[in-house]
């Protein structure tokens, strides 16, 4: 179905943040996965597991820790801080918080035309053109070219990065919870100019969200992940259906009880105090919470082992 | 936090009028400044008595006093009016007055000026690049703050003599620390949001980052800073010229007219009290200003 | 009838002129029953459950011949002392986000112990004892140990079960739940959707659940008000509205939720256009520039919330679908 | 935690050793030295450069400034140049002026910041908070002579309720000592209370906004315990860096109001050094300046995390 | 201005008065009666509070760092001379009974009072003598004011109570030497307090008072000596001296009560303080002048014809109106009002003249003037720089600290400068060392061997009224030559509360406050 041509190929990435002298935070511990061409690669887990860092890891903002990240080739990690600028253009990100993400001192004309100024591209009339040319195309008003971001909605903001984004022609386009802030109504028509845009330019993507329905909707595949690491990656279809991994069953489980309460005497309570536990215990991160878990599960840690063709899970008892 | 009801402003509305929001009393200070500012300009056009001229027959002299002298010939008499009367050493108080918003205001306001742009630059390039060079510019801050800064003045003034230039660059210097904080808690901030991270996504390089993505937004916080620092720094020039650190004579200012009559509190309160309310009115408009502007620049961020 | 709030309509000023997030809104809530209040962003919901308790900022106004009548009380007409005998005693809330719901600089503990020492005059001793039951009650381990940390120390879900457990220490008779799960994980949601479901129906008191997911409203409760633009535009037994959504706007709503049995690249039917700017609300029917079945009647004539009947599924459309 | 309080002590030794060693530089390039301040107006050529080599003033500023640290390691602060009185006892003839006035100024400044900061944030915008923002401006831009030339007028030379000039120590009794203080203390407060209730004000309608005080007011609390128990701790923050640096700067002396007032303090004590140019005496009070303000900093931010957890927790 | 008559009147009332007191000629006291008018009982007991104006630099002739005159108000207290003057330079024997001169006038015998004994309870006697004065005029110990006992050869001890002085020559002012209060000088310390070197900061001495405490930049606290040997000396139990250096603050402090009587110099607040009916002002006149010294070995100034026009340019009535109200007289000579010169041929105020001198000297005139950077001295620069103006002469004042201007004021780095011609008993060694061409005192660089053979002769001369007479033209040189301005003369102001009795004039600025007693 997809031309098989690997756009960006994550190998065991580490991201560590160092919080004061002695202590670090690991925030993302050893994911690996790669993303073919017109490809949408989805990315869920609950907030604070590592997801954004892994976004910003593959931007190089900041580089991971350790690992490599290939972007159709090139080692981002690798390459001199010249080069990577100049390979910048070609993937893209657009972040959750479309307010933060825009310059509140800037118009959003002077936000999409970032990158055609960076790249020194045509005169300022003939950029303003393709600018309001991409406003049209992701459905902000044209004459909207000298508001600022505070002047506009949650939405249209977001279709402002999305333009920003887009004016580089970008190969990749990391979409970091780009639906999580908005509205059931707007959530559905970026939603639906993410797709339009996928099909007319051929996008590659890496879609991540906490929201299992949203990630079902817009990816081929879908990659679980649970405290920095990666837990269960297949196709959505197979995975959604056929969950292996009993936190990726918990999630879908969680989706699937919002509409269906029980009592509460089967209630999982959720014992963790701090979403970020200082030190990873031993064994499977997930075991503490895992009602499947047996005497290896608190000893050794999962590999991620293919179950069958694009389909690999990290659990010791669904293996 | 956002208040669930400020959210349902989404689009674009025409903003009350400027005037409206700030009120009488900003207005009141802005005209007040204007006339101290368009007197310190043109001095040298009104028709004053010279500053330094000594009446040495009508020393501390009531407001209105007409004084009735013999011309330099011992010819005819001259009325001089003293609208303010004299001081202590017979010159003309609103003249000396008119001179001395001058030096009050050449410190009020170059002084801040040289904390904002130097600490100002140094605060966002310790703010951006973080890392050990903040860690050193932060601890010499630290130093500069440690230090008494009448120590430094005294230091300045013993070293360089006294002088209107050197005592606005050891007042500038002393606000240079203060700035740099302002800058790099500002620019710390804003470096953490994400259309600075979008901006290096596009390949942006960090001077145009810092250049047209951090100053445009901390501009506003640094000058509504810089505001209550010009009121500080008016205040410190009074204090400086009481301990007899000011500008040199005879040169007037406020804060040595003040401490010039202050002996004389009792019989002529008018010779210190005249500069003392002049003063006040100045500080006092400085800082409404500032408070108004502040104010104006919350409730916009609180917009963003 | 536990609850009856008529013609409620709030006027907030702002820099940009007077907006009315409530305009002219009634209904009503049985004793012990769920109620549904289910809108976007924006519409109004928030607003209404505080001005019932009269939490609305300063230079608020409420429309002088609005009545919010709780158990035969007039509570728009109510002092602030006679207020402050009703928060928390009779009528409790749950807020958004448990992080700036709880004072972070306040053991829970002893945040918890307040409302007991405050309304049922409990000695600081009893109530701390009392209040580590109520952690315990609402499936907080180790409630002993926890009552002494502070919010910033427990992860969101009990900093949620904490605001429960806090909103019914004096076992109120109406407790005002304001999106209580959309700043938690999903895994989350559930447990706390769960465990409000459970108290709801061991304490019989009524609730009003605030959300923006109709799906959510669909299992948790009995009577669902859809709001938009501060006004009900449609409302019914839970059963019945979704058995038979009358309003198009209802019925976008719920038809924009991304499913999960939905097939990937499918492309969602979306609604039109942004929600209405509250200075300045479109003529007619709030809805109609947005609506598909629009015609010129919606946009000059505003539709009353038909029937009369407060029991009935009502509706305010003039073109409501079959 | 350990390891932190070393890291914290051994920055405070180096900013003490900054300090002082650009003090030491300071005062040599200085114009001017005190062996002309001892000669007089009877001074000649040969005999201040006698009075160098007595004072040992002639040798290089490495060696002097090595002497003197390695005194004060010792506990040895040196001798005054000018009055030969050790320089130890000279400060610490000072210091019970100088904290005294700092304490009682600050006290009465919070006594004024903290009720009026509360009241104005409560009834934010209304005539009563507009009357105390006006009030507060006029009392922020009054320069500190001018305040205590007219606290003297008043309350000593009208009214004679207060002495005006002097400091009573302890020993000459606790009311004596509290009403020499009292005209001091109140044109340093006047001025600083503005300042305060100003920020206080300013956070507290912030946190008024907070979520959590929109649910202690769901719980039904009262107007004063949701002010006093929920918003001010929270609020206090920016209160208390205000008021730290007041406090360092106060440990510095006040000294236009020692000298207005006559009251033997540090900054009084410290420009005379400098006027005579001795080294000695000034680098004594630097040192305990530098001190004060470097532990006015560590009390401030031990205060930061009794108040704030969040801050404790980052600490540890 | 001159001194009041009834001052006058009221001095020689006090000579008689301390006559008929019964005092025998060799036992008189040293000091004066109150005013006769106010010849009430003197009462015992109080604490008398006393505002100084500087920090104290120390009580040890040779440590200490400066002598001004507030340290010897308080060291007046505790410690006490050979012999008093009174106002014709006659000896009132003091710890010293009597000095005769033997062999020309070269020799002096001086016979000490028997039974008196220091605080610390060393006896008073020849040795403590010895001590003082060999420590002072011994080259090695670098007494700064050596220049001025330059004559005096050696003192040496003849028998516990008989001291000789051995003089280089006949010296007409020795007598008056050995009680001047310039410096420390006069007053006999405890032999062995200066050898365990606790003199300067805890003065020990044979006076009315014992020390107590020394708080520096707070007080000094003086107590009654229960053992004094003089009997119902003194009245007061205590003297607080407090340190205030801003005379504003001592005269609030005045004014509210917290003192009862103050230092001052400033006109304005002598001026009120005269008005004042809840207040009394002494006075006393001293010689010296306040001056401006101009170094005549660099250009302008090294033309007499500029000196001169700044001379004519400068009002000095209007100085002393307006910077002192007329607390202080307009001087024509540094002498005192104790030798008449009449106006010693000083240049008058005449700004006309002024600029006739300039036009001949040709060139524009620009100068720089230092002033102490006080009140008082900006407002002395700002007085030249405005007379200067009428004549066409640029004048940046400089303000400066007193280090600093003292620095380049004696490095000759300096054009004009404020200055003080200082007040003492007998002017002709402080004349000797300000303009004698060799003297390293001589700050203005003035050189004229006229002059400096008259400052020789006048150290010589033996005859008192042809001494005078030198002086006399010494001063007319100056004027004329003019490396000095005067700004006005001297007197001393001392406010006080009407309770407090028994402060005789003020001489040379000393305050004596060993009879003070209060009328509370």
């Amino acid at each position: 179905m997809f031309n098989q041509r690997t756009i960006l190929d994550v190998q065991n990435i580490r991201v560590e943040f160092r919080i004061e002298k002695r202590k670090t935070l690991r925030a993302v511990s050893g994911v690996s996965f790669d993303i073919k061409q017109g490809e949408t690669l989805g990315l869920v887990g609950e907030s604070g597991c590592g997801k954004s860092s892994v976004a910003r890891a593959i931007m190089q903002l900041p580089p991971p820790t350790s690992g490599r990240v290939l972007l159709e080739g090139d080692d981002l990690t690798e390459v001199s801080k010249k080069q990577l600028r100049q390979l910048r253009p070609k993937f893209q990100i657009v972040f959750q918080d479309s307010i933060s993400a825009l310059n509140p001192r800037q118009t959003i004309g002077a936000a999409i035309a970032m990158p055609l100024h960076i790249a020194n591209n045509g005169s300022r009339s003939e950029q303003k053109f393709m600018v309001q040319k991409m406003m049209a195309q992701v459905g902000i008003d044209p004459e909207y070219y000298n508001l600022r971001p505070f002047e506009l909605s949650g939405g249209q903001c977001q279709r402002v990065q999305i333009a920003r984004a887009l004016m580089t022609n970008p190969h990749l386009l990391i979409c970091d919870e780009p639906v999580s802030s908005l509205d059931v109504s707007v959530q559905a028509q970026i939603i639906n100019l993410l797709e339009d845009l996928r099909c007319r330019y051929g996008l590659t993507m890496l879609f991540i969200s906490h929201d299992l329905a949203v990630v079902k909707n817009v990816c081929d595949r879908v990659a679980v992940m649970y405290m920095g690491k990666l837990c269960e990656i297949g196709s959505s279809d197979d995975l959604y259906r056929f969950p292996l991994h009993p936190y990726t069953e918990i999630l879908l489980n969680a989706v699937a009880r919002i509409e269906q309460p029980r009592a509460l005497s089967d209630a999982q309570t959720d014992v963790m105090d701090s979403p970020f536990p200082a030190g990873s215990p031993p064994g499977c991160r997930f075991h503490q919470r895992c009602n499947m878990k047996q005497g290896i599960c608190s000893e050794t840690e999962p590999e991620m082992k293919r179950v069958r063709s694009d389909r690999w899970v990290a659990c010791h008892v669904r293996e | 936090m956002a208040h669930p009801i400020q959210n349902t402003e989404s689009a674009c509305h025409g903003p009350m009028p400027l005037s409206e929001k700030l009120g009488i009393g900003f207005w009141l200070s802005v005209g007040w400044i204007a006339l101290v500012f368009a007197c310190a300009i043109f001095a040298d056009l009104l028709p004053l008595a010279e500053y330094d001229a000594m009446d040495w027959k009508n020393q501390a002299s009531p407001p209105g006093f007409r004084a009735i002298r013999s011309d330099s010939h011992g010819q005819s008499a001259i009325t001089t009016v003293y609208v303010f009367g004299t001081d202590t050493m017979g010159r003309d108080i609103l003249a000396r007055l008119i001179y001395g918003a001058r030096i009050s205001l050449a410190v009020g306001l170059i002084a801040p000026m040289i904390g904002l742009v130097i600490g100002g630059i140094i605060g966002m390039l310790a703010g951006f690049y973080r890392g050990r060079a903040e860690t050193i510019v932060m601890a010499i801050m630290d130093v500069i703050l440690a230090f008494p800064g009448l120590v430094l003045l005294l230091a300045v003034y013993f070293y360089l003599g006294p002088g209107l230039d050197k005592m606005i660059f050891a007042l500038g210097f002393l606000t240079i620390p203060a700035f740099t904080r302002v800058a790099r808690a500002n620019t710390l901030n804003f470096s953490q949001r994400d259309f600075v991270t979008a901006a290096r996504a596009l390949g942006q390089s960090d001077i145009h980052i810092l250049a047209r993505e951090i100053l445009p937004n901390i501009v506003m916080p640094m000058i509504v800073y810089a505001l209550l620092i010009v009121s500080y720094m008016i205040v410190a020039e009074g204090s400086l010229s009481f301990l007899a650190l000011g500008v040199p004579p005879p040169t007037p200012s406020w804060g040595g007219m003040i401490a010039g009559g202050k002996e004389m509190l009792d019989e002529a309160a008018h010779v210190s009290l005249i500069p003392a309310l002049v003063m006040f009115l100045t500080v006092l408009s400085f800082n409404l200003i500032g408070d108004a502007v502040r104010a104006l620049v919350d409730a916009r961020e609180g917009q963003l | 009838m536990l609850l009856m709030v008529n013609r409620l309509r709030v006027r907030i000023p702002t820099d940009r002129g007077p907006v009315c997030p409530v305009d002219g809104v009634s209904f009503t809530l049985e004793r012990g029953k769920t109620l549904g209040l289910v809108g976007e962003s924006g519409c109004g919901k928030t607003v209404l459950c505080r001005a019932i308790l009269g939490l609305l900022p300063k230079g608020t106004m409420l429309s002088k011949d609005a009545e919010i009548i709780f158990d035969g009380q007039l509570l728009n007409r109510l002092p602030e002392r006679g207020l402050n005998k009703i928060r928390g005693r009779e009528v409790a809330m749950i807020f958004q986000d448990p992080m700036t719901a709880l004072n972070p600089v306040m053991t829970v503990g002893r945040q918890l112990s307040e409302p007991l020492v405050h309304h049922l005059g409990m000695t600081a001793k009893d109530a701390k004892r009392k209040a580590t039951q109520l952690m315990a009650a609402t499936g907080i381990p180790n409630a002993e140990q926890r009552a002494r940390l502070y919010p910033h120390q427990l992860s969101g879900g009990l900093r949620q079960r904490i605001a429960i457990a806090m909103a019914l220490a004096c076992e109120p008779r109406l407790l005002i739940a304001d999106e209580p799960t959309t700043a938690l994980d999903a895994t989350i949601q559930a447990d706390i959707l769960d465990l409000l479901s459970f108290l709801h129906n061991e304490k019989r008191m009524a609730m009003i659940l605030i959300t923006h997911d109709l799906r959510m409203a669909a299992a948790r409760t009995q009577n669902i008000a859809v709001m938009y633009a501060g006004k009900i535009v449609e409302t019914a037994t839970t059963g019945e509205l979704f058995a038979n959504m009358r309003m198009p706007y209802t019925r976008a709503l719920f038809n924009a939720i991304p499913r999960i049995g939905n097939p990937t690249h499918r492309v969602l039917k979306t609604i039109v256009g942004q929600p209405p700017n509250p200075i300045d609300p479109p003529q007619g029917c709030r809805f109609s520039p947005r609506c598909l079945y629009a015609s010129l009647k919606c946009k000059a004539e505003e539709p009353p919330l038909l029937p009369e009947d407060p029991l009935a599924h009502r509706t305010a459309c003039w073109h409501p679908l079959t | 935690m350990f390891r932190h309080l070393i890291k914290k002590f051994l920055r405070l030794l180096s900013v003490l050793v900054a300090v002082t060693a650009l003090t030491f530089l300071m005062m040599d390039v200085l114009p001017g030295d005190v062996a002309y301040e001892i000669a007089g107006a009877d001074a000649t050529v040969e005999g201040v450069k006698a009075l160098r080599e007595a004072l040992g003033l002639d040798r290089h500023i490495f060696i002097r400034y090595g002497d003197w640290l390695a005194g004060v390691v010792q506990g040895d602060f040196g001798r005054s140049l000018l009055t030969h009185e050790p320089v130890a006892n000279a400060i610490f003839a000072c210091l019970p002026v100088t904290l005294e006035l700092m304490m009682i100024s600050q006290i009465l400044a919070l006594v004024l910041a903290i009720p009026i900061g509360i009241i104005s944030a409560y009834r934010s915008r209304s005539g009563l908070d507009r009357a105390f923002s006006a009030t507060a401006f006029a009392f922020m831009s009054a320069p500190v002579f001018v305040m205590a030339m007219v606290l003297i007028y008043i309350f000593a030379l009208k009214l004679r309720w207060l002495p005006a000039t002097g400091f009573a120590p302890l020993s000459e009794g606790l009311l004596a000592n509290i009403r020499s203080l009292m005209l001091p203390a109140a044109s340093l407060a006047l001025l600083e209370w503005a300042p305060l209730m100003r920020v206080l004000r300013s956070d507290m309608i912030a946190t008024l906004q907070e979520t959590f005080i929109l649910s202690a007011k769901a719980k039904g609390l009262s107007a004063r315990k949701i002010l006093f128990d929920h918003a001010l701790k929270p609020s206090s923050f920016t209160l208390i860096t205000i008021l730290g640096i007041h406090i360092g700067h106060l440990v510095g002396g006040a000294v236009i109001v020692e000298s207005i007032f006559a009251l033997p303090g540090i900054g009084r004590l410290l420009v005379g050094a400098i006027y005579s140019r001795d080294l000695n005496m000034v680098q004594g009070c630097i040192l305990l300046i530098t001190l004060g303000y470097v532990v006015v900093n560590f009390l401030v931010d031990a205060l930061y995390s009794f108040l704030d957890p969040r801050v404790r927790a980052q600490a540890d | 201005m001159n001194r009041r008559p009834e001052q006058k009147k009221s001095f020689e009332a006090r000579c008689r008065n301390y006559l008929f007191a019964g005092i025998t000629a060799v036992i008189v006291t040293f000091v004066f009666a109150g005013e006769p008018v106010q010849a009430a009982e003197p009462k015992h007991g109080g604490t008398l509070s006393f505002g100084a104006e500087d920090e104290f630099a120390g009580f040890d002739v040779i440590k200490a760092s400066g002598f001004a005159i507030c340290d010897a108000v308080v060291l007046n207290t505790i410690l006490e001379p050979l012999f008093d003057t009174d106002d014709k330079g006659n000896l009132i024997p003091a710890l010293a009974l009597s000095a005769e001169p033997l062999k020309d006038r070269k020799l002096w015998k001086i016979t000490l009072r028997q039974g008196v004994t220091f605080h610390d309870g060393t006896p008073f006697n020849a040795d403590a003598v010895v001590h003082h004065w060999s420590r002072m005029i011994d080259p090695a110990n670098r007494f700064r004011g050596r220049s001025f006992f330059e004559p005096i050869q050696s003192v040496s001890k003849v028998n516990d109570f008989t001291v000789h002085f051995q003089l280089a020559h006949a010296w007409l002012p020795f007598p008056q030497i050995l009680s001047e209060t310039r410096g420390l000088s006069m007053f006999i310390p405890s032999p062995k307090a200066v050898a365990e070197g606790t003199q300067l900061r805890a003065p020990v001495g044979t006076g009315p008072f014992v020390f107590k405490q020394w708080i520096s930049g707070d007080r000094l606290v003086v107590k009654k000596n229960p053992d004094y040997w003089q009997k119902d000396r003194p009245y007061l139990d205590e003297i607080v001296f407090k340190i205030m250096p801003d005379h504003q603050t001592r005269f609030v402090s005045l004014k509210s009560g917290q003192m009862d009587a103050i230092w001052m110099d400033r006109g304005t607040i002598i001026e009120q303080a005269q008005k004042d009916s809840n207040l009394v002002l002494h006075q006393g006149e001293g010689n010296g002048a306040e001056i401006f010294v101009l170094n005549t070995t660099i250009p302008p100034f090294d033309d007499p014809r500029v000196r001169r026009a700044i001379a004519h340019a400068w009002n000095q009535e209007a100085c002393v109106t307006m910077s002192y109200k007329n607390a202080i007289p307009v001087a024509m000579h540094p002498l005192g009002e104790g030798i008449d010169c009449k106006e010693a041929g000083y240049p008058t105020y005449d700004p006309q003249k002024a600029k006739q001198l300039l036009n001949d000297y040709g060139k524009p005139v620009a100068i720089e003037c230092l002033h102490s950077n006080t009140k008082r001295g900006s407002e002395q620069g700002e007085l030249l720089q405005h007379f200067c103006k009428q004549i066409g002469v640029v004048v940046k004042p400089v303000g400066l600290s007193f280090g600093p201007v003292v620095k380049k004021v004696i490095t000759k780095d300096y054009q004009i400068s404020t200055w003080r011609m200082p007040s003492a008993t007998d002017m002709g060694p402080i004349l000797f060392g300000n303009f004698h061409s060799q003297s390293r005192g001589n700050v203005s660089g003035y050189s004229n061997p006229a002059l400096d053979e008259l400052l020789v002769a006048q150290r010589m001369e033996t005859d008192a009224q042809k001494r005078s007479q030198m002086l006399c033209d010494i001063a007319g040189i100056i004027n004329r030559d003019i490396p000095i301005i005067y700004r006005g003369g001297r007197r001393f102001h001392v406010i006080a509360d009407p309770a407090v009795k028994g402060i005789p004039e003020i001489k040379n600025g000393v305050i004596q406050l060993t009879e003070a007693w209060l009328e509370k």
